[in-house]
Formats: C-alpha cells, sequence, structure tokens
C-alpha cells in the first residue's frame, strides 16, 4: 500500500509541476487578448460557426469493437500470473477464449468497419 | 525580474520561430527561408514570434494577413521581403512597425528577433480593431448571446448545423474557409471546405488572391519565371533543366515536410539550392532513396488518383502513364536521347517518383545538352506543364480539379492530394489573365 | 477490518471525490466534462478498491473505464445538441420523480448496509488476489470465462451489424422511411418539468 | 527502502523524467540536424532546447475565443502526470522503484490508457476546427494501439509469473526479452510511438493539420504539453528497457548506469525513426494494427506462453 | 474504513445512477446513469468481497462480470443509438414517444 501512496505521491507532484509551467508564463505577461487575437487559426479567415459540434466520428463501428475487445485485457492479466502454474490448460484455454474473441475482429474487417473515409 | 532577465538572455540566443506568409512573387525566395541559419519555420502562428512576409501583399492578401499578424502571440514583430518592384500594398501603413530587408536576409530577420527578446524593441500591437465577431455579452436569457438549446450566437458565434452524409447519419458540418495562408496548402490557395467529421463533404475553391489587381501578378515574380522567359528568348537547355530539376526538389522538400520529414525535406531543400549539373549522381540517389522508403509510399499510395482523362499535361499526366511531353516536339532535345518519364497509378505516390524521376532526368539532359541553345517558338515544357504565349498556364486547371477530387476524402489525403498536384495559385491568376481574350 | 489513519483519511477523500463526481456528471452542461465527471469517480472507485486490497480490479477498472469514457464522450458529442453546452441547458425529465427515486434508492441500500449484520471475515491480506482470480478463472469459473469469451464475440458482432450503414444485407436504411423531425425543439432552454 | 518516502519518490521519478525529456530534445535536434545537414553540433544541440524553452516562457499564452480553459489547462499536466506513474512501476536498479507493486504492468496501462485522456481533452479544449481534428486522430489512434501495447507486456509477464515489473526483470536473468520474445520489442516500439503520438505517428499533432491539438497552444502552455509529451516518451523507453532489454541487470557498471544507457538506447532509437519515417496514413494504421499488429501481439502472447512452460 | 461506511459510499453513487437514469433524456446520459448504478454495485461487491467474504474468489468474479456488464451494455448502447439516430433522427426518448404516438 505505501507504494500506491508513494506513486500516488509522484502523480501530483509532476501534474502540479506541469501545470505550474503555465503559470510562469501568465506570471511575467497576464494582459488580455483582443477578440481578433483569439480567433481559431485557419489561415487567415474567421470560423463561421464555433468547431464543439456534432462531430461525425467516422470510427464508431472500431470503437465498438474496441469497447468488446478491450475486456479480453480483464481476463488475459489474472491468467498470465498464474500461467505457468496451470500449465498447458491455461494455455488451452486462453487460446479458445482468443479466437472467439478474434472471430469478431474477423467480422468487423470482412465488414469494412475499420475503415472509414 | 531576474529570471526574465534571465530567460531573455537565453531566448534570444534561440532559433527565431517564424511563420512565414507568401504574397505575390514571393514563392522564388520561399525555398530559401528554412535554410536560414537560427531560424525555424513552424506549421502555425500560434508557435511563432516573427511574421515574414515574403513578397507583394495583394488586396486579396491583405484581410488574412491582418489576421494571421493578430494570431501571433506577444511577442511579436514583422518582417517584410517586399522584392522589386514595391508594387502592392506598402505594408508599412497597415502595420505600423513593419521592418523591410532584402529578401533573403536572414540577418536583419535574426536581428529583429534578438532585440525583440531582449527588450529593446518593443512588440507589435493588434493590427486588427477590437471587435467581437457579433455581439452577445448580456444577449439573451444567460447573456452569453446564445437563445434555446442551439440558437443565438454564443460567445460570438453560431452553432454548426446539421446535414446529411452519405453515411447516414444527419450530423453537424462545419463550414471552414481554409486559406490563403495555410502552410499545408499552397500560398494563396482558398477552400471552403464543408468538413462532416474528418472528412470533407463540399469543397469550393475561393477567389484567387492574386487575380483581381490592376495590374494582375508579374509573371517575372513566378517560380516558374525562367520557363515563361524561355519560351519567348533563346536560353540554353542546361539552364532550362537546371531550373526544372531545381523547382522538382524544391516541391519534394514541401511534400516531405508534409509527412512528417523535416529534416530530410532541409537536406532537399539545401541540395536544391546549390544545384549544379554536377550534381546528377546526388539526385539519382535520392530519387532512388525516396523511393524506397516505405513509410512514404505507404502514406502516399491510392491518395488523389487523377486520371488522364482529367489532366492531360505535364507531369500529373505522365505520373497517370501518359507519355505526353511538349519536349518530344521540340528540336532543342532532338538526339539528346530524351524519352519521357512515366509512372502509373496516378495517385500521389506516382506523382512523387514521377517528379523524382524527372530531377534526375533534367541534370541528365543538362549534362548531355552541353552548349546547345532552345530556340522560342514550340511549347515549352515547364515543370507543371507545357507552357506556350497566349494560352492558360497550367496551375489553372489543376486548381479547377481540387472540387471533384478532395470530396470524400479524410482531411489529412485532401492535404496530401493538393500537395501532390504541384499547384501556383499566382502562376493560376497569371494563366487565367494570359488566356483570357485581351 | 482494516484501521490505519492514512488508509482512512484515504477513503475518505477518494469516498467524497467519488461521489462528488458522480454528482457533477448530471450537473455540468459539456459533454465531455460529464464523461470525464463520471470517470473520474470510476477513478475514485478504484483507487477505493486498491485501498481495499483488490489491487488488480482497481487498476483494471481505471485502465477499462479511460478507454470506455472517451468513447463515451465522443458518442456523446456526436449525437447530443450543443455539445459543449455553449447555452446552458437542463435536459431532464420527471425531476422530482427521479431525485425521489434516488434518494429512496440511496436510503434503502444504505439502512441495509448500516442495519444488517454481515459477518467480518476480511480477506487474508497476504494472498495475492490477482492470481487467486486468475486460479478461479482457470479452475471452477472455466464455463463463466468461455461465456464471456462468447458474449464478447456476439457484442461485437451484433454491435456492428446494428451500427454499420451497408452490412452484407444491404443498405441498412432501405425500406424505413425516416420521419421528419424538426431541426429545433420548440421548448425553451431550461425545460424542466 | 527510502525511494517510496513520499520526497526520494518525486526527487527520482521527476530526475528520470526530466532528465530523460532533456536527452529526447538533445538527440531530436542532433538527429535532425545530422539528417539535414549532415554533420552535428554538439554544444548547439545541447543549448538550443533550453533556448527555445527560455523562448517560449517568455511568450504569452493564447487562448482562443471560448476555450474551456480549466482542461485545456488541465491536459498537459494529466499527461505528465501519467507518464510520472508509468515511470514509478520500474525499478531503476537493484532496489530501487517508488512503486514496484505486484499489479506494475496493470498500473502502467491504466496510466497510458489514461493519455487517451489527456490527448482528447488538449484537442477539444481549444474550441478550435485544427486541435479537434487531432484529438478525435487521437482516439482512432489509441484505440488500435493501446491492445498490442498491453499484449506484448502481458507475453513478458508470462516467464516472471507476475505483473510486477520487478519480477520481469529478475526473469531476464539469463535470456532478455528482447531475444525470448523477438516480436515483442518491435510490437511494443510502434505502440510506444502511438502513446506519445511521436514520429510516424504523430497524427494528433501533425503538420497537416498545422500543429493538431498543439495548433493554439503558444507560450508556457506549449512548453508544458511538449514537455509532459516528452515524459511520455521517457516513460515508454524506461517501461521499454526494464521489460525487453534486462532491466537494471548488466554485468561491471551499476544497475541504475545500465537503465540509462538502456533507456537512452531506446530513445535515441524513437527520435531516429521520426526522422526517419514518413508519418503513417491513420486509417491505413488502423486497419493494420487490427489486422496484423494485434494478432501478432497474440502470437507473441503464445509462442511466448508456450516457451515459458 | 469499514464495511459499512463502504456500503454507503455504494449506495450514494447508486442512488446517483437511478436519479441520472430516470431524470435524464437522451439515451447517452441514461447509459451513464446505469454505468453509476453498476459502478456503485461493484463498490459493494469488492467490500464484501475484502471485508466480508474472507476473500473468496468469486466476489472478484463478480466484479469482472459486472465489468463485463458495463462493456456490452455500452457497445451495444451506443450501436442501438446509431441505428434509432439513423431511422430517426433523433436522440431523446421523449422525440421518440412523441414518434410513436
Amino acid at each position: 500500500m505505501a507504494a500506491f501512496g508513494a506513486a500516488l505521491t509522484v502523480v501530483v507532484a509532476v501534474g502540479l509541476g506541469v501545470l505550474f509551467t503555465r503559470w510562469i508564463g501568465l506570471a511575467l505577461d497576464s494582459a488580455t487578448l483582443t477578440p481578433p487575437e483569439r480567433v481559431p487559426f485557419l489561415g487567415g479567415g474567421q470560423p463561421e460557426v464555433h468547431a464543439w459540434s456534432r462531430f461525425h466520428v467516422r470510427y464508431y463501428a472500431m470503437a465498438l469493437l474496441f469497447l468488446a475487445f478491450d475486456m479480453e485485457m480483464v481476463f488475459m492479466y489474472p491468467w498470465a500470473v498464474v500461467f505457468v502454474e496451470e500449465g498447458a490448460v491455461a494455455l488451452a484455454e486462453m487460446l479458445m477464449f482468443i479466437v472467439i474473441l478474434l472471430l469478431g475482429i474477423l467480422y468487423a474487417w470482412r465488414e469494412g468497419a475499420l475503415e472509414w473515409a | 525580474m531576474g529570471l526574465r532577465r534571465a530567460l531573455a538572455r537565453l531566448a534570444a540566443a534561440a532559433e527565431a520561430p517564424v511563420f512565414p506568409v507568401i504574397g505575390a512573387g514571393g514563392r522564388s525566395v520561399a525555398g530559401e527561408i528554412a535554410l536560414l541559419g537560427g531560424v525555424r519555420v513552424v506549421d502555425s502562428p500560434r508557435a511563432a514570434n516573427v511574421l515574414l512576409v515574403v513578397g507583394g501583399i495583394t488586396p486579396g492578401l491583405l484581410a488574412p494577413l491582418l489576421q494571421v499578424h493578430d494570431q501571433l502571440p506577444t511577442p511579436r514583430a514583422t518582417v517584410w521581403w517586399p522584392g522589386e518592384p514595391v508594387e502592392h500594398q506598402d505594408l508599412r501603413t497597415v502595420l505600423g512597425e513593419v521592418v523591410v530587408a532584402r529578401p533573403g536576409d536572414g540577418d536583419t530577420l535574426r536581428g529583429v528577433f534578438a532585440e525583440l527578446v531582449g527588450g529593446g524593441r518593443l512588440s507589435d500591437p493588434p493590427a486588427l480593431p477590437d471587435d467581437e465577431p457579433a455581439e452577445w455579452r448580456g444577449v439573451g436569457p444567460y447573456g452569453q448571446g446564445g437563445t434555446g438549446m442551439t440558437g443565438g450566437v454564443p460567445y460570438g458565434r453560431p452553432l454548426a448545423k446539421r446535414s446529411p452524409d452519405p453515411d447516414g447519419l444527419e450530423l453537424d458540418q462545419l463550414p471552414l474557409r481554409i486559406g490563403p495562408m495555410f502552410p499545408p496548402l499552397p500560398p494563396g490557395l482558398i477552400l471552403d471546405i464543408a468538413l462532416q467529421g474528418d472528412v470533407i463533404r463540399e469543397v469550393a475553391v475561393g477567389d484567387n488572391p492574386f487575380l483581381g489587381h490592376p495590374d494582375g501578378p508579374a509573371p517575372a515574380g513566378l517560380d516558374t519565371a525562367l520557363f515563361l522567359e524561355a519560351a519567348r528568348r533563346p536560353q540554353p537547355v542546361a539552364t532550362i533543366e537546371l531550373a526544372r530539376a531545381r523547382h522538382h526538389l524544391r516541391w519534394a522538400a514541401g511534400t516531405l515536410r508534409l509527412h512528417g520529414l523535416a529534416s530530410e525535406s532541409l537536406r532537399v531543400l539545401r541540395l536544391a539550392r546549390a544545384l549544379r549539373p554536377e550534381h546528377a549522381l546526388e539526385v539519382e540517389t535520392l530519387a532512388r532513396r525516396l523511393r524506397g522508403r516505405r513509410s512514404l509510399s505507404w502514406a502516399t499510395r491510392g491518395v488523389g488518383v487523377v486520371t488522364p482523362a482529367q489532366v492531360g499535361f505535364g507531369p500529373v499526366a505522365r505520373a497517370a502513364g501518359v507519355a505526353v511531353d511538349a519536349r518530344l516536339d521540340d528540336p532543342a532535345y532532338d538526339g539528346i536521347g530524351f524519352s519521357p518519364v512515366v509512372n502509373d497509378g496516378g495517385d500521389a505516390r506516382a506523382r512523387l517518383r514521377q517528379r523524382l524521376a524527372e530531377a534526375a532526368q533534367a541534370l541528365d539532359l543538362a549534362n548531355r545538352a552541353g552548349a546547345r541553345v532552345r530556340q522560342p517558338g514550340p511549347a515549352l515544357e515547364g515543370p507543371r506543364g507545357p507552357l506556350s504565349a497566349g494560352e492558360a498556364l497550367p496551375s489553372a486547371a489543376l486548381v479547377d480539379l481540387l472540387p471533384r477530387l478532395l470530396v470524400g476524402q479524410e482531411w489529412g489525403d485532401a492535404m496530401t492530394t493538393v500537395a501532390s498536384l504541384d499547384l501556383d495559385l499566382e502562376e493560376a491568376a497569371a494563366g487565367a489573365r494570359a488566356g483570357a481574350p485581351a | 477490518m482494516i484501521r490505519s489513519g492514512t488508509v482512512d483519511i484515504a477513503f475518505w477523500m477518494f469516498s467524497a471525490g467519488s461521489v462528488v463526481a458522480a454528482w457533477l456528471v448530471f450537473r455540468t452542461d459539456s459533454m465531455v466534462r460529464a464523461a470525464y465527471w463520471l470517470l473520474a469517480s470510476f477513478a475514485g472507485v478504484g483507487a477505493l478498491m486498491v485501498l481495499l486490497n483488490a489491487r488488480f480490479l482497481g487498476l483494471v477498472l481505471v485502465l477499462m473505464m479511460a478507454g470506455e469514457m472517451t468513447i463515451m464522450a465522443v458518442f456523446m458529442v456526436m449525437f447530443m445538441m450543443n455539445p459543449a453546452g455553449l447555452n446552458p441547458m437542463t435536459m431532464v425529465h420527471q425531476h422530482r420523480t427521479a431525485k425521489i427515486a434516488g434518494v429512496f434508492a440511496f436510503a434503502g441500500l444504505a439502512l441495509v448496509g448500516l442495519v444488517a449484520d454481515f459477518p467480518d471475515r476480511p480477506a487474508d491480506a497476504r494472498r495475492d488476489p490477482t492470481s487467486d482470480l486468475g486460479r478461479e478463472l482457470l479452475g471452477d469459473s472455466m464455463l463463466v470465462f468461455e461465456t464471456a469469451g462468447v458474449t464478447l464475440l456476439a457484442t461485437m458482432i451484433g454491435a456492428i451489424a446494428i451500427a454499420s450503414k451497408r452490412g452484407r444485407y444491404g443498405d441498412a436504411e432501405q425500406g424505413s422511411a425516416p420521419p421528419a423531425l424538426e431541426e429545433k425543439p420548440p421548448e425553451p432552454a431550461g425545460m424542466e418539468h | 527502502m527510502r525511494w517510496s518516502s513520499p520526497l526520494g519518490a518525486v526527487v527520482l521519478v521527476a530526475g528520470v523524467l526530466s532528465a530523460g525529456a532533456y536527452v529526447v530534445a538533445v538527440l531530436d535536434v542532433a538527429l535532425g540536424r545530422l539528417t539535414a545537414a549532415g554533420h552535428l553540433r554538439l554544444r548547439h544541440a545541447l543549448r538550443q532546447p533550453l533556448d527555445e524553452t527560455a523562448l517560449l516562457l517568455l511568450t504569452r499564452p493564447s487562448r482562443t475565443e471560448r476555450p474551456d480553459a480549466q482542461a485545456w489547462a488541465l491536459a498537459p499536466a494529466l499527461l505528465g502526470a501519467m507518464a510520472a506513474a508509468a515511470v514509478a512501476t520500474v525499478p531503476l536498479g537493484r532496489g530501487i522503484a517508488v512503486a514496484d507493486v505486484a499489479d506494475g504492468i496493470v498500473l502502467f496501462g491504466a496510466a497510458m490508457a489514461m493519455v487517451m485522456v489527456a490527448v482528447y481533452l488538449h484537442g477539444w479544449s481549444a474550441n478550435s476546427p485544427m486541435p479537434l481534428l487531432g484529438g478525435y486522430r487521437f482516439i482512432a489512434l489509441a484505440l488500435s494501439y493501446e491492445m498490442p501495447l498491453a499484449l506484448v507486456l502481458i507475453a513478458a509477464a508470462l516467464p516472471a509469473e507476475s505483473l510486477s515489473v520487478g519480477a520481469i526483470v529478475a526473469s531476464q536473468h539469463d535470456l532478455w526479452n528482447v531475444v525470448r520474445q523477438p516480436l515483442g520489442l518491435p510490437l511494443y516500439l510502434i505502440a510506444g510511438a502511438g502513446l506519445a503520438f511521436w514520429g510516424p505517428l504523430d497524427t494528433a499533432d501533425g503538420p497537416d493539420l498545422a500543429g493538431g491539438t498543439t495548433a493554439e497552444v503558444s507560450g508556457p502552455s506549449r512548453v508544458a504539453w511538449e514537455l509532459a509529451r516528452r515524459f511520455v516518451l521517457v516513460a515508454v523507453a524506461v517501461m521499454g528497457a526494464a521489460v525487453f532489454l534486462g532491466g537494471w541487470q548488466g554485468p561491471m557498471l551499476p544497475g541504475p548506469a545500465w537503465m540509462a544507457l538502456k533507456t537512452l538506447v531506446l530513445l535515441a532509437g524513437l527520435v531516429w525513426m521520426a526522422h526517419r519515417v514518413a508519418r503513417v496514413r491513420l486509417e491505413r494504421f488502423v486497419v493494420v494494427a487490427w489486422t496484423v499488429l494485434i494478432p501478432l501481439a497474440l502470437v507473441d502472447v503464445f509462442v511466448s506462453g508456450a516457451i515459458a512452460l | 474504513m469499514t464495511l459499512q461506511a463502504l456500503l454507503v459510499v455504494g449506495a450514494a453513487l447508486f442512488g446517483i445512477g437511478v436519479y441520472g437514469a430516470l431524470s435524464q433524456q437522451t439515451f447517452v446520459m441514461i447509459m451513464m446513469g446505469l454505468e453509476l448504478m453498476l459502478n456503485g454495485a461493484m463498490l459493494a461487491a469488492v467490500a464484501f468481497w475484502a471485508m466480508s467474504s474472507g476473500g473468496a474468489p468469486k466476489g472478484q468474479l463478480l466484479t469482472v462480470i459486472i465489468m463485463t456488464v458495463m462493456a456490452v451494455e455500452a457497445a451495444i448502447g451506443f450501436a442501438l443509438i446509431i441505428g434509432i439516430y439513423r431511422i430517426r433522427k433523433a436522440d431523446m426518448t421523449e422525440k421518440l414517444k412523441r414518434l410513436r404516438a
């Protein structure tokens, strides 16, 4: 548990450290910016609308595939720990599990779910 | 304040981050900027402290220039390489603190930067008035300018609107006007893009900012000026071919940079700057090396396919497998073993290979041509296609091709496609003028 | 029962953080923020699990949820009008009922937790819970494990079949005329019943 | 173990990250110059990163019209913090580890999964088209490299019979994993480059988006972001050195020196790759990641498993 | 840190989830409510595992199953949202009700 505490300390400290970098600059010059200075860069023009919009994520099918396939990790980590001790049975069981999941990727690939443009 | 002084001393020795803006006649010098010592060309004005304006600013470029100027964070300075003669808008009348220098003068630029960082020079004030894009403060039920769920102008701009998509999902479409100073695109190109997700749904080419000036652009300032000159006066073949090789290498450098090979691109630029016919072997090696670069092929293969029916001239057509070349009918090239290089596929990869091979071939021809002089008369094969008096220059036709090519492409593919066509908006403008009935 | 000053402080910190983050999910207008508040809530629970010595479960929860919540954010942005909440809005219905139901659910469950008498049998802190879980998966619960595989396969195929426009069986839209729907809802912002 | 005392832990991890980030910057300048001009000036390469940072610290941070300012400020901090968490799990010498916990590679995986959150937030918060596209591109990339990344680490955990990085290092006493599992390191480095959106996998901050998620970032915010991004690269190299190159083990030199040397080799490789390999086309990479990299990583797992039995 | 305290925290998360799932109008927000409820359930499961079951591995397995359920729910839920949006161009439960009427 102490190790986790140390890790948390490090995470917080480095995070604050990076955050602090921004403040060095703000302390030097905190004048306000005019609206033209804040226009998003498009090569000289102004955007007509806010960039925040219902963004059409073209790879949604891949994202869904990931959601399901990612679960495999949860089973694989504990499997790795006891793998040598359980022996060939473990190898066979996981192989079966993975082959089942790979069918999903195969299906997705055949359906063209991995391409988008 | 000790920290500030210490930082300033360090910062003055840094490479000056420069955002270049290329105006009329600036293209021929543009390749030199990245090679200046102590200068670094950046992708976005937000990363720059020096705005470098190269060439003349036409009326169509003025407003975008002011906008980009204001997008540079302070401390910022503007350096102008006007070129000769100053025929366009005098920048000094619109941007107060402009330092004018001879094109290619890196020392002045470095000096301005050092002064700026050291505190000896005040940062440029904003060029545009302190105006909101729309009245929004205190408007609407929450005082942020919006009404209802999606109405009004929250914080000065409306929200995007939905639009159908072949995908069947009617989601928002961003109407974006990109350019004329957007680094991945050629200088001056304005694209009105309707972007849905990361895919381009509609494209229109905006007004060419080099057009519409009473005098029009001076052909002398074009990067193909030497070829236009050669179309009218006798010119040694070796000179023409050397210029062709240099042109293609500069283009290749830009393409490499776009594909994330910035340091490799500098190397190519350096080779292009000092190019002589004796460098045939180096260029040959370069062409072979880049041809064998798997990652580069992988990034460009199948992107932006142009069929011979769409473009029937120049390297673009030859990259699609058509052996058209004005040099075939040019007596100056008889007997020195010229036959056009051809690639197939017509995609961005083929065009890259095509131009690199043509650069190597051009040096080879320059060596073999000896003192042979080309006489004006037949059409001259320029680096983008044939140039002949009174006809539209090749860029114009290539620009017209863009809307059809880009629709349906992913953003990165679209940028690859545009870069692979080697467009020059200034040439397109000059071509349009030359092609128009007098 | 685990007792130690530091652990207690950590427990209160993560619990409070987790609950507050969960509450903020429904208080923010920005969909991205909502999704990441939910992630923060999960991360708090993950930390609590680590405190309970279920280290693997706690860490893997964060690992899974980072991906899942990002996908959640992306989908919310995709399908919500005004996804960044530039115009403030309250998109709720039956607010009072929902509040009452929430309070009742909390009170009921908390009461059960406080009143019921659960056996006090703490887990052996010296055992490695991760290898226990591994042995369980490969041994007694092998069937559960393989069933999960099949379930996930069904999920993948089902999700892609439902979501993709063009499957092997043609255009998903064919034969279904989309009824027209007004672009803008007639209700004003803040439609709270 | 004084390295798990709060102060010791912070000093160790922050020191490794900062030193690593500086080395990355120097290598970047040096190898860039070597590619561009065929020679390098060491003095210039050593100074350039410091000068550039000083300049950025003197430049005003920009702000777009209506950004999500808090999230925008938080994104680099989150990115850097996650790199720190990843480094904390790695023993840098015999007994020199901040948090060599029993589930080390899960902690590493969780921290690296949060990278996706940080980059997406950085792109989203600016409310500007180019950063937005960059953020969305990164998600597509991350969803593709994440599985191979986790799988090759699991493969390395098989012979160690433990998820702890220390145990994985110890299991390479006789033979390094780079030899025992030849597929591991290449796959890991590809995924690692994606993690730090570095070199050929820099689709999020690429030049075709005018800088992508950094297109609207200037001054100190840029320092924070670039720093955090290099931290991630360092974390990738440190973990790679421990898991595939035998960690701190080696003859003659003390453990930390071996660790530093091996990390340096991996960093140099990653930086060299960035100057040498063109940026991938995202869509093509996604397909290849799912149909080639993930199956290869699974092959790596099962072959390693069969060997370990 | 006691079992009771952990169960109260779990109940709080569950309660907020119930509130969210009932009050929100959009599918995705309802899904967030559901996930929050499962979050509370997971915490309770782990608390029981750690403090009241003597560390029976089945307790951990239950948590893993809940996680799987969350992933399945999310994937199918998102797929349904896409499918429905494609046909109805609507993302709200109320609008669907109106359409049905």
